[in-house]
């Protein structure tokens, strides 16, 4: 028996009929398929901005991680030249992705502007040496890098922050997990409330369904039209969820912009195309398998 | 003597799930002649309802150990008063419900003993008259014969011309596109009738289909029935109309309080001894 | 005729009616009851969590507003007493929460600890003046506050981290402005979802409604039944979502202060019972709303 | 002449969304003996249907330009073959739809100029059984019986009384708990009854109210709805059963395809004269 059932399933004109149910079924449940929509789009589009913000955030923190540079200081009263033997035995290190050199009167200004308190007066000239900005490839590598470095000569010594490393990467860990939970928590309640607007759709609809296995159609048949419409569903209210993203999204990041320049780089590095593939596949999937799940009840004999 | 039987499958007879002595051995049909109606030795069975009880969740005994048998090509009237147990009996043979305890063999299947998946195709060997209706409310009348034809996988262009002879048939052809809630009783009915008949059941079973309808369209309805039972369908009809049954002189089962009471060939819809 | 509903409404006897209806309904309709309460509980979960969340950022960065500190250095050469008399005459200004004299000593030990690189061989003795730590009530205060100190006599001058300051406002105020759009944006997702779901069971008992009609039942007395459900639905997954905070809540808060301990004082300021009644309030009010909205187009004759 | 009247209140009479030429004027009412129905002087109008049309969305007309008028106490038999338009007409007195044109007074109400804040309270004062019993799916008999009671304002004890002495009548007291989809098609059509009779209607409507029953149970029914209508109660009852309008003797409205065709006191399922 389970074979005919098979064998039906390749029909291409039975096929052409569930498609056709499906799509009868959608435009004579306007109401239905309204409410199933907006919810989908809805769940869709908060689950989707939040994933956005997450990405954005990792981003952010994982930007400022390779950002990272490591201060790397001549012995007093080094030369130039020196300075400039130390930055090329530093750039042939692997894991180091460039050096430079900072301007020592620069960097003297700089100082006397940050902190006008300090009494220079009894100062002969710049007091500071040459100091090299290095940045590496990957952050994790810091801790030998820079013992590396402490071993060349002519270095006084090497400052890694340390302290604030240690924040920045465990900030950025705390963001990692807590968007992750967040993620998963927030995948599981969007799954969950769009197959319960299903499930009452479906509920609504009761009665056609004994009907239709009355008049003798297998499971099967029940089944795949109203799959196919909570796909159909699924995909709109993804769509849907898209636009509100693409429009909120903009003034969003338009507006933080606006409010704080310095969030400049704040970008969830997803491409539009991409966000639109990733809610249609989530819309669809969970269309689909909120259809099968809260059909089997209805399909119990 | 028992050649006639060679449809019903072993794996129908002999099923686990049944207990041994219900088991349809060939002795058993041999007994059916005590019910006070005697299966035509030419004739194969075509309903076979042996023993059957049904004791609804509410503790309602619809049914008390009924046997009725049936053969290819009979019309039957099934009548009663109302809450005798006429529609339980036929849901029984459409699987609509499982009998507490007997067994039910249509058309050589063991409905009792069937399985989930088997069910829907039982179901499109027969014809069905719900007592009500049962429309798909969403499709207009054409659709939910349309519907009823393609769940069995019959080719578009066939579909067309089957509807088209079915609505004739009732007078049903001026209302094609309006939905079950836009019909009147009757109307309603007769596309239900129209769904029944459309896919050339081997069993046509009608539960009150005439409850809706003016006497002569009522008249021309049976008519229509009897027609197709010339043409070999068995019919199984529950109502409550004596002037039919009374004009139409078939087998009547009388059934009271889920008993069979009276099995009567040409018989009438009183008693005709009382 | 009007005046006849009214006094319908007044009616005891009616009432006890109608609250019973209305929990006939609820019990006689399990699948609809679970559905509506765990969609309303989630939608009300993922709003709480992000309120909370919020105003655990908005409270943080204030913190962060509040600590700010104005350092004001003494004149060059400045003795302790001058730098005494200078802290009294600050904390008389209204508007300075307290001041606290820097010890010399350990701030140049602090300071070439942290600038290892700073020459200082020619240095004489501690080159710093003595420093005042100024802390003040209100942050925005901060401007017009640092301008008279800087009027007071023997200031040499005055730090108010501008830059650093000007940035915190900046991020306390994006965050302040992102999380009141995300909360609007939100609630009105939840209260559409919401409604979709009880639209959903009221279409699934249209038929219901159409007979009470038709039984002569006024549109008040169809309405008030589910007006009264849609409450208790709700609240109960009002409910639901306050256990799933106060649980999932006090996980996240607990992990994140795990990975990050600098996140002491991350709370949302808000008590168990606050949250409590907040989420009933929005639950109850949401419920009733949705029942409200929804019951009008199937009421229609 | 004008006395019998008094009951139609005046707002009524003269509302402003009915064109002028339809007011329900005296002289108006003067002239419905021309409809081959003679109004006894000394009864009042109950029901009074003018000229009234309806066309469905989809283009069917279901009634032509009918005019009845029912008094205050009578008992009318509709009938006519399936579509014809009876329950469309019933549909017109309890509001379930406008006609496209025309007056429907019911009760001296005018139900077609009617607020439709005042609809609930024309329709407690009358009893309808419907063609597809529009019982409450999620309510057993006895919960079906007291809202109906209830919504109305009856007091619980009260309501108690009262659907007990109903059950009785109707001969249903064993199924009271029985949930509608639990109830055979003759058990919901009883419960159908209960429920028109159960608050004292003035009027009562019965829609096909024995198209499920058996004979003899038909006609229990119909003497209970002649005992009620001996105590007072307007009523009007569409129905297919030949037998129990000529076993009745009542008056007889036949209709077709929209218009009255036959209009008899003490009428005959069939005309008299073919
Ligand atoms: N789902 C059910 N649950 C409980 N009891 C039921 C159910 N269906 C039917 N019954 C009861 O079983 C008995 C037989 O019902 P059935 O529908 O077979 O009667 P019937 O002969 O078809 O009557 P009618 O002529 O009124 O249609 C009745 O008393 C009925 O109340
Ligand atoms: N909602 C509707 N929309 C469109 N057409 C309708 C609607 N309801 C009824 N009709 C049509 O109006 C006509 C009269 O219907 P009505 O229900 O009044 O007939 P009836 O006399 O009660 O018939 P029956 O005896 O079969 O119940 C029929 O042709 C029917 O198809
Ligand atoms: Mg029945
Ligand atoms: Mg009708």
């Amino acid at each position: 028996m389970k074979i005919r059932v098979r064998i039906k399933t390749v029909n291409l004109r039975n096929i052409e009929f569930l498609i056709e149910e499906a799509f009868t079924g959608i435009v004579r449940n306007g109401l239905m398929a309204f409410a199933s929509i907006s919810t989908i789009a809805l769940s869709l589009a908060v689950l989707g901005a939040f994933v956005l913000a997450m990405m954005g955030a990792n981003h952010f923190t994982t930007e400022q991680i390779d950002r990272f540079e490591i201060a790397v200081f001549t012995v007093p009263g080094a030369a130039k030249a020196k300075a400039d033997a130390l930055a090329d035995s530093i750039r042939k290190i692997e894991g180091i992705k460039d050096v430079s050199i900072l301007d020592r009167d620069e960097e003297y200004a700089k100082f006397k502007r940050e902190r006008p308190d300090f009494e220079s007066a009894g100062l002969l000239g710049n007091p500071l040496p040459y100091a090299l900005r290095v940045r590496i490839v990957k952050a994790d590598q810091l801790t030998m890098l820079s013992t590396k470095i402490r071993a060349l000569a002519d270095v006084d010594h090497v400052n890694v922050g340390q302290e604030t490393y240690k924040r920045v990467v465990a900030l950025a860990n705390a963001i990692r997990a807590i968007s992750f939970a967040g993620v998963i928590i927030l995948l599981i309640t969007t799954a969950f409330i769009i197959s319960n607007a299903i499930r009452l759709t479906l509920y609504a609809r009761r009665r056609e369904i004994r009907i239709m296995q009355l008049v003798g159609a297998t499971n099967h048949t029940i089944r795949t039209p109203l799959v196919i419409e909570g796909i159909v569903f699924g995909s709109a209210g993804a769509l849907v969820a898209w636009i509100l993203l693409r429009l909120g999204g903009g003034y969003v990041v338009h507006s933080a912009q606006r409010i704080t320049p310095m969030f400049g780089s704040f970008s969830s590095g997803l491409s539009g195309a991409g966000l639109a593939f990733w809610l249609l596949l989530a819309g669809a999937v969970i269309g689909a398998i909120g259809s099968l799940v809260s059909i089997r009840r209805f399909l119990k004999d | 003597m028992f050649r006639d039987f060679g449809f019903i499958k072993p794996h129908n007879i002999v099923h686990p799930e049944i207990p041994k002595h219900q088991h349809l051995s060939p002795s058993r049909f041999a007994s059916v002649g005590v019910l006070g109606y005697n299966c035509p030795r030419e004739k194969s069975v075509m309903i076979y309802v042996k023993d059957v009880s049904v004791e609804y969740a509410n503790g309602v005994r619809a049914l008390k150990d009924t046997s009725v048998t049936i053969s290819k090509g009979e019309f039957v009237f099934v009548v009663g008063s109302t809450g005798s147990g006429k529609s339980t009996l036929l849901k029984l043979l459409y699987r609509d419900m499982l009998p507490t305890a007997g067994t039910v063999i249509v058309d050589g299947e063991n409905v009792t003993a069937m399985k989930p998946s088997a069910v829907p195709f039982l179901r499109r060997k027969l014809g069905v008259v719900y007592q009500d209706f049962k429309l798909l409310p969403q499709k207009n009348v054409w659709e939910n014969l349309a519907f009823a034809l393609r769940v069995i996988g019959t080719k578009p262009k066939e579909v067309h011309k089957r509807i088209g002879e079915v609505l004739e048939l009732v007078g049903l052809t001026h209302r094609c596109d309006s939905f079950p809630n836009q019909l009147s009783g009757g109307e309603q009915q007769r596309a239900a009738i129209a769904r029944a008949l459309i896919n050339n059941p081997t069993v046509l079973i009608a539960d009150e289909p005439t409850g809706n309808l003016d006497p002569t369209t009522s008249w021309d309805i049976v008519q229509l029935l009897e027609q197709i039972n010339i043409r070999g369908t068995t019919v199984l009809c529950a109502t409550h109309d004596s002037q039919i049954v009374d004009g139409m002189k078939k087998r009547v089962i009388q059934l009271e309080a889920g008993e069979v009471i009276r099995d009567e060939n040409k018989g009438a819809y009183q008693n005709s001894e009382s």
